[in-house]
């Protein structure tokens, strides 16, 4: 095993944790994930040959699926990421590529984000002052990607008004991080 | 009548009952020797100069409106002369030598006010290309000045030095740029063309061109049929609707710009000052709002009005640049049609129809260019020669690649 | 004695006293007061100064449409200059200051003006001040400057933080009066998600000011019972304190809520303000009407307010300007103020109405077909002049005057997407014209139903109509019972006759003389009359005074008013501070940064950063001893040059491609070519715009028949990838190619220098060969390091050096860079920044973003032979243009100075050695300068016309505003290893 | 302003940026006699109208997909969204 020892986004050696009345604020590196994308022509292929790998099924537009043993959620037109436990499945693009062969393009895309976890009930109240998606009527397992503070992010709704996850540039960890505890201190 | 201090006190006296229009308000004639489109600042500085400077007479500036109503009157009121290119400079410099004698020359006070403007410098690549772009102005006779980040502070005290995103590194600035009151300019340029015989024609819009044979004898109007031997196009915002009625597609889209003003404040600001790192520029104004904009919203539009998203951009541009400016309140937000080019440079040439000019494509450099484009329009339809300063303001450019390209940003004209 | 014009009854908590200061003495007023009426209250009637004459002004409204009662509001930093006193809610500790005169309020100095103010007509600055020339600047402008303006900025940063947010609904009701309440109660029993928002921070609007009983009880209490349903229902938001600013495209709507104004500072991490955008599928303008004056002599002395504001100030706030009030309307406003007032047990002096056939509708002295014709008292009213029906003129002792004019609805949110309002006879007043469109519902008052059994009714049938749009069925409700007094009025604009002038815009001073003389001077459009007098461009956006000053231009024209124009408003509908609309965007928030996987460990070894973009990326690593950044980087370049450096260039775009087409798209976007381009190789891609300009440069790396991975410049990563998008969904859709960005996925640093191999051998992992037959110069490839972690490795260099990029996984980018270094000691491994980086470049002749300026043709870089004209790339084509290959175009070119001690001036232009500096000898300019450690001497590169045939030229380098001229002489771009050997070692 | 975005719903155009006329889809063959001037119309020449525009979006804050959207430019009323890559392939754009 090699010698490196990784940090986290926002540059510890610890996942940071926030905590705020009716929020609680995570960062979480502890997922390995990698794009996938369908080679043209080749989406049911891709589609029965990512089942076989991960049981579950390539997500709808905006989902998430759990169904298997592996998530993935939609990302753009016949694009899709995929996640698993980092510690499990840090070689996860490899493993997929594969898996998956030349049915499709896969991309390592582990250390492209940073993610922080909100929970509680002022989880929509924190989300709403920052991003124009309507995180107050969105559903479980559904995804989108808006803009928060100029940052392209992903955010995923695991329980309706009370899990979310953000996902942003790695590099812009700490600006990202700085408008969530903002917003969630900022709350009347 | 000519206006002076001593006419306002007499009149003052008399219960201001001397007081003429300060144009009259005539009924078209049947033909002119030269048809202005266009009662904007462009339109009526180029009557005005045509008639000045060229001694031609039977001239007619015919508005669909109300005269100044387009951008002279829904701008930030800003001049100076600081491009780059061999192109423009000349150009924005002649202009900038006609607002300094402007009005005395057409008596009226426009507030021509030469305070100056500052461009902030953020990196040392805008450092670089601020140095060639003084460098380029002086070479081009017009005044510039590198000024130090103290020299800045000592004028603005309140810019944000101390936590900014972007840290002040320096500013490039021309002492003679400065603002002028916008509306004084088309009225100060109607009264003047009116004294010296321009027909000003009012709510009278052109609905057609009468082209024959590939030459235009005049136009047809909401008030009749009106011959011309020359007609000259200068409608900014309105360049492609016009145009298209003589069959031309044009290098122009147009484009919304978003300007704000503050309410009354006492006089902080001296100067223009533009952010390097941001999309914002602000002046204050002689009754004390600030004057503000930046961005365009970047769609095109014909709609005179923006939304949310470009407001709070510019907003925020401001905040950073000024933090003590924060509670001052935006008063008002209006949008004008800015005809952005494709390469963000203007045109000012004759079409490939005999007797039909255009002069148009300013982007938001209009304002500023009033003058030396009315003058630079008035010598085209006078002599049939393009003016020394405004040779290369030509429609083939850009199929013969001579584009004229300040901001290098290519033919996408929401970035210029 | 505190309070003394205190009534009884009212929405104030007597038992909530609240202290205050006004301009250094201190009153006491109530919790539920504003500003105005606790001074009101207190028996202050002057509060400010209008802004041209400086005439003495009290308050003329109770809402948010005030011209006169401006304060500066709060001390120091928190400064609010302008701050009208009606919407000011009043908390304990409030201090405020009139603005706008000197040396004090009661005795300004430049009430002078007033004295010229026939000197002082519309425009007259137009006409004069132009002689001698300069004393424009000089003298006349700034005094005019030093008198412009009404309150004062504090000029220290602004010390509350705001917020910013988002909301969707259904429906947003804008005004909580009786409309808005209805409509609200209707829209949320139906189950919809409603927002309901006020600028006021008690609901009820109008209701809270009139008397009128609700099924005969208090208006109170059903407002009381709505609130408490509406507030316990999850589908309704309630928004008091929250202005509606603006009307947008496709139902978005802006809105300020005033969170913390009505405390004395705010909450520590709360906002002071918050803007909202709502989003909604519909909305309904439930806004009221606000009541508009009457033009006659001295019509803006401190006592003389309008009638449905004094019944807001003795109703609601139980404070009254006097005990003898004459009353001046046209419409029944008037008439039920006076009810009010005698409730109130103040005396009435008369009604003054000038319709004939008027009567009485209660026990008070109505002077029917009168109109007041001037008024006395200068710094607050003494007594009015009434011209009776009869002609005989009345003097009536008064210390206020109520007047009303009718009513306006406010149809502004109407007009923001340029909708315009239509003319209504019956009510003498605009009401909103075609807003369907906007899915945008008008009820009440704002539609000209002035009744409040109306305002009930339409605002549940509107709420009703706009869910039916979006299938959703409501059901009608239980309304109160309401007076439906529908009201009479006889159109009064101004009184003519009288002596003196007549205001129409108080706080600008236009009055009716102006507007004369601007249709004298032929300015007959709407918008030349505001340009001209400045009507309406006071801070309360001409509220109180366009429709007046309108009719007077329809009178003038002898048309119509609706012929004549209307007036239509722009957002926003009452000011906003400007740091409301940017939010969190402040100070070094005012952008994301973007921090590079070393960023840590930078800042142990003290580098210096520097913004490039939105990345901080070290600019250079100063060492113990070194006093001048020069000192940093010749040492960090000439360490690199000597044995090895390394420097992070994470910040370099990395697009990933794949594909069975990657190839081919590629070679499509390239200039030149890449078809051929073998596995485990590299190559230096030149990019085009469709323009033929060189938009950026990068090198490509193809690690499998179908795998590549592009690197961008810093500055272009974003706008090359939307760029590759473009090409492959709108150009090429049927490639098979797939893009993804990678640039934050892998730490990369580059490792330059002669033992950079030696370095990184002792990191690559064994089973991996780097030496320079097994992985040689424009190598790449996928290897391990430090004991099996995936890393990849191109053989690519922007120094010059014999030099390896090598990129792991982001999060082991820190523990990476410390390894190296540690592995580098042996070679004195330098940590090297931007500076460097750049230099080396320099000494190379490599073009980046100087020299990519947007301009820069293939063949201004010397790279027109790369442009291949045996495929189709984009910018091919047009890059054949005559303009783009004049025989004398720019080249690039090396310049080095005739004296080594003189140093090279980036944007400097050139020209010829005997010619006179000016734009007409204009050869080309020097785009990049440095000090080459390695030379000894400063370098640039530059474009020079022809510069290719111009080796050994000497130029003068000029730069007047720097005031540098050098000689200087052309030479290769190539300072250093001009043949390349060092790469190729 | 809202972009109804084919597979995503409703979006604030804030999460798009915008390019131009949709007729930049439609670039002309390289190879043809005249490929200067058609390329000069193709890149720099627009009708510009006051009324219905179809333009092109890129939804970089979203899904990444390039749109072709039609606006009235006089009142920003949007009739049509559709994928942009879609009108390519209909047009007959493949490789």
């Amino acid at each position: 095993m090699h010698s490196l020892k990784p940090l986290t986004p926002l540059g510890g050696t610890t996942p940071r944790r926030d905590e705020y009345p009716g929020l609680i604020l995570m960062e979480n590196p502890d997922w390995a994930m990698a794009s996938v994308a369908a080679r043209a022509g080749s989406v049911k292929k891709l589609a029965s040959a990512f089942t076989t790998f991960a049981q579950g099924k390539l997500a709808a537009v905006e989902s998430i699926d759990n169904s298997g043993k592996i998530t993935n959620f939609w990302t753009a037109p016949d694009q899709w990421m995929v996640m698993a436990p980092f510690a499990s499945h840090e070689s996860l693009a490899a493993d997929l590529k594969a898996a998956l062969g030349n049915t499709a393009s896969v991309v390592e895309q582990t250390d492209g984000w940073c993610r922080f976890d909100l929970s509680g009930a002022h989880a929509v109240n924190t989300l709403e002052r920052l991003s124009a998606a309507n995180s107050r009527r969105m559903q479980a397992n559904r995804v989108c990607r808006t803009q928060i503070d100029h940052l392209g992010c992903f955010m995923l709704c695991h329980k309706a008004g009370q899990d979310f996850s953000i996902l942003g540039p790695r590099s812009a960890a700490a600006s990202l991080h700085h408008a969530l505890t903002t917003a969630a201190i900022s709350i009347a | 009548m000519s206006y002076s201090g001593w006419r306002v006190i007499k009149e003052a006296l008399s219960g201001h009952k001397g007081w003429k229009p300060a144009w009259r308000d005539p009924v078209p004639a049947s033909d002119y020797d030269f048809v202005i489109i266009g009662g904007g600042g462009h339109g009526l500085a180029t009557a005005y100069y045509l008639a000045r400077e060229y001694r031609a007479k039977r001239i007619a500036v015919i508005e669909k409106g109300w005269i100044g109503g387009g951008n002279v009157g829904r701008n930030t009121t800003i001049i100076r002369s600081n491009y780059l290119l061999d192109g423009n400079e000349p150009f924005y410099e002649f202009s900038l030598k006609l607002w300094e004698g402007l009005e005395q020359d057409f008596n009226y006070n426009a507030m021509v006010s030469q305070r100056g403007i500052l461009n902030l410098i953020h990196s040392d690549a805008q450092r670089d290309a601020f140095t060639r772009r003084g460098n380029a102005m002086i070479l081009n006779g017009a005044d510039a000045e590198m000024l130090s980040v103290e020299q800045i502070r000592q004028r603005y005290p309140f810019l944000n030095f101390n936590n900014a995103r972007f840290p002040i590194k320096g500013g490039l600035a021309q002492h003679r740029g400065g603002t002028v009151r916008h509306d004084a300019v088309a009225w100060g340029y109607a009264r003047g063309a009116d004294r010296l015989g321009v027909d000003i024609i009012q709510n009278c819009e052109v609905t057609g061109f009468r082209i024959k044979g590939g030459i235009c004898s005049g136009v047809e109007t909401t008030r009749g049929f009106i011959g011309a031997k020359k007609v000259g196009c200068a409608v900014a915002g309105s360049s492609g609707r016009l145009m298209a009625q003589a069959g031309m597609r044009l290098p122009i889209e147009s484009h919304v710009l978003q300007a704000f003003v503050t309410e009354g404040l006492k006089p902080v600001l001296p100067g223009v000052v533009t952010f390097g790192a941001g999309h914002f520029y602000v002046s204050q104004s002689d009754k004390g709002g600030l004057v503000f904009g930046g961005d365009l919203d970047g769609y095109n539009s014909y709609a005179q009005r923006g939304n949310l998203p470009t407001v709070e951009d510019v907003c925020e541009g401001g905040m950073a640049l000024m933090p003590a400016i924060g509670r001052a309140r935006l008063l008002r937000m209006w949008g004008g049609i800015m005809d952005m080019s494709m390469d963000g440079s203007p045109i000012i040439d004759k079409t490939h129809i005999d007797g039909l000019y255009f002069n148009g494509g300013w982007c938001y450099g209009g304002f500023k260019a009033t003058p030396a484009s009315g003058w630079c329009f008035a010598h085209l339809l006078a002599t049939d020669k393009p003016h020394e300063v405004a040779t290369a303001y030509r429609f083939d450019r850009f199929k013969r690649g001579y584009m004229i390209d300040e901001k290098g940003q290519g033919a996408q004209p929401n970035l210029h | 004695m505190t309070q003394t014009m205190r009534l009884g009854g009212g929405m104030i908590d007597r038992s909530k006293p609240l202290n205050f200061r006004f301009d250094g003495k201190s009153y006491q007023g109530f919790d539920g007061d504003t500003l105005a009426s606790a001074l009101m209250a207190n028996d202050v009637r002057l509060i400010g100064r209008s802004f041209k004459y400086h005439r003495p002004r009290g308050v003329l409204t109770a809402g948010s449409d005030e011209p006169n009662a401006l304060v500066e509001l709060r001390e120091g930093a928190r400064r609010e200059p302008n701050s009208r006193a009606t919407v000011a809610e009043l908390f304990d500790g409030l201090v405020a200051q009139s603005q706008n005169r000197w040396p004090s309020l009661s005795f300004d100095a430049l009430a002078i003006n007033d004295r010229f103010s026939n000197f002082l007509t519309a425009g007259f600055y137009y006409k004069t001040f132009m002689w001698p020339a300069a004393f424009w600047e000089k003298l006349y402008e700034p005094i005019i400057r030093r008198a412009a303006g009404l309150g004062s900025l504090s000029l220290a940063e602004d010390p509350d933080s705001y917020d910013k947010g988002f909301l969707h609904c259904d429906l947003l009701i804008i005004g909580a009066g009786p409309a808005g309440l209805s409509a609200a109660l209707t829209a949320a029993r139906a189950g919809a998600e409603i927002i309901l928002a006020d600028e006021d921070f008690r609901l009820g609007g109008r209701l809270n000011s009139e008397t009128h009983p609700l099924d005969d009880a208090p208006a109170s209490d059903w407002i009381n019972a709505s609130i408490a349903e509406l507030e316990s229902l999850p589908n309704v938001r309630l928004m008091p304190r929250t202005t509606v600013i603006g009307a947008f495209d496709h139902g978005i709507f802006g809105a300020v809520e005033r969170v913390s104004d009505h405390l004395l500072t705010p909450p520590e991490g709360k906002p002071r303000q918050t803007l909202w955008r709502i989003y909604t599928k519909r909305s309904l303008l439930a806004a009221g009407a606000a009541e508009r004056p009457i033009a006659f002599p001295n019509n803006d002395r401190p006592g003389i307010l309008l009638a449905g504001a004094l019944q807001s100030y003795v109703n609601r706030w139980a404070a009254t300007p006097a005990r003898r009030i004459a009353v001046f309307t046209n419409n029944d406003t008037g008439h039920r103020t006076a009810l009010d007032l005698i409730a109130k047990g103040i005396e009435i002096a008369a009604v003054i109405d000038p319709r004939p056939d008027v009567t009485r509708t209660g026990d008070y002295p109505l002077l029917a077909g009168a109109v007041v014709s001037n008024t006395a008292g200068r710094l607050g009213l003494k007594s009015i002049e009434v011209r009776l029906a009869s002609g005989e003129m009345r003097r009536l002792e008064c210390q206020a005057l109520a007047v009303s004019g009718g009513w306006n609805p406010n149809v502004h949110m109407t007009c923001h997407k340029r909708g315009l309002p239509v003319w209504d006879e019956g009510i003498a007043a605009f009401v909103p014209g075609e807003t369907g469109a906007q899915g945008m519902f008008v009820a009440g008052a704002a539609e000209g139903r002035f009744s409040t059994a109306d305002a009930l009714t339409r605002g549940m049938e509107q709420a009703i109509v706009a869910l039916g749009e979006l299938d959703r069925k409501a059901h009608t409700i239980a309304l109160p019972k309401a007076e439906n007094d529908t009201g009479s009025i006889t159109p009064c604009w101004q009184v003519k006759g009288g002596k003196g002038r007549a205001w129409l815009d108080f706080q600008n001073d236009v009055t009716t003389k102006d507007v004369k003389l601007a249709h004298q001077e032929g300015f007959r459009s709407v918008e030349h009359l505001k340009r001209y007098t400045t009507l309406g461009m006071a801070t309360d956006q001409g509220k109180t005074a366009n429709m007046g000053a309108l009719a007077i231009m329809a009178e003038l024209a002898g048309k119509s008013i609706p012929e004549t124009g209307t007036t239509i408003y722009r957002p926003p509908y009452t000011p906003v501070a400007i740091a409301a609309f940017a939010g969190r965007s402040r100070g070094t928030d005012f952008r994301p940064t973007r921090l590079t996987p070393s960023h840590q460990w930078a800042v142990e070894q003290g580098a210096v950063f520097v913004e490039t973009g939105n990345w901080l990326r070290a600019q250079w690593f100063p060492r113990p001893g070194e006093t001048d950044w020069r000192q940093s980087v010749d040492r960090e370049v000439l360490a690199t040059r000597r044995s090895v450096g390394i420097c992070d260039v994470t910040t370099l775009g990395k697009i990933d491609i794949q594909g069975s087409d990657a190839a081919t798209f590629i070679n499509k976007v390239y200039a030149n070519g890449f078809a051929k381009l073998p596995v485990g190789k590299t190559r230096y891609g030149l990019m085009l715009r469709e323009d033929g300009i060189v938009m950026d440069d990068g090198t490509t790396a193809r690690l499998a028949e179908d795998h590549f991975v592009m690197t961008t410049t810093t500055a272009n990563a974003v706008s090359v990838y939307r760029h590759l998008e473009f090409a492959r969904q709108c150009l090429w859709p049927g490639l098979d190619v797939q893009l993804i960005s990678t640039t934050e996925a892998w730490a990369q640093f580059a490792v330059a220098g002669p033992n950079s191999r030696k370095l990184l051998e002792k990191i690559v992992d064994k089973n991996f060969d780097i030496s320079n037959e097994a992985f040689p110069f424009m190598a790449c490839g996928e290897i391990t390091v430090c004991g099996g972690l995936r890393a990849r490795l191109f053989r690519i260099s922007f120094s010059g050096e014999l030099a390896f990029e090598i990129a792991v996984p982001s999060r082991y980018g820190d523990a990476l860079i410390r390894q190296l270094m540690q592995a580098g000691e042996e070679f004195e491994a330098t940590p090297y920044g931007t500076e460097a980086l750049g230099v080396m470049r320099i000494e190379k002749g490599h073009a980046a973003g100087n020299e990519l300026n947007g301009t820069t043709t293939a063949l201004n870089l010397g790279m027109a032979r790369m442009v291949s004209k045996t495929k189709d790339s984009i910018g091919s084509t047009l890059s054949e243009r005559e303009g783009l290959n004049q025989p004398d175009a720019l080249m690039q070119v090396g310049l080095r100075p005739l004296d080594k001690s003189r140093k090279v001036t980036a944007g400097a232009h050139l020209m010829v050695r005997t010619a006179a500096a000016n734009a007409k000898n204009d050869q080309g300019y020097i785009t990049s300068a440095c000090y080459s450690p390695n030379l000894g001497h400063s370098i640039g590169i530059g474009f020079l016309k022809n510069g290719a045939e111009r080796k050994g030229e000497i130029l003068r380098a000029v730069s007047p505003l720097t005031n540098l001229e050098i000689e200087v002489e052309v030479v290769s771009a190539h300072f250093i290893d001009p043949e390349g050997k060092r790469l190729h070692a | 302003m809202i972009i109804n975005h084919p597979l995503l719903g409703p979006r604030d155009a804030q999460e798009f940026t915008y390019l131009g006329d949709a007729n930049l889809i439609n670039r002309p063959d390289w190879q043809a006699e005249d490929a200067v001037d058609q390329f000069h119309e193709y890149l720099y020449q627009r009708d510009n109208p006051a009324g219905k525009h179809r333009e092109l979006w890129y939804h970089e804050a979203g899904d990444r997909s390039w749109l072709v959207v039609t606006r009235d430019t006089l009142t920003h009323e949007i009739t049509g969204v559709e994928l942009a890559r879609d009108v390519a392939l209909k047009s007959g754009r493949g490789k």
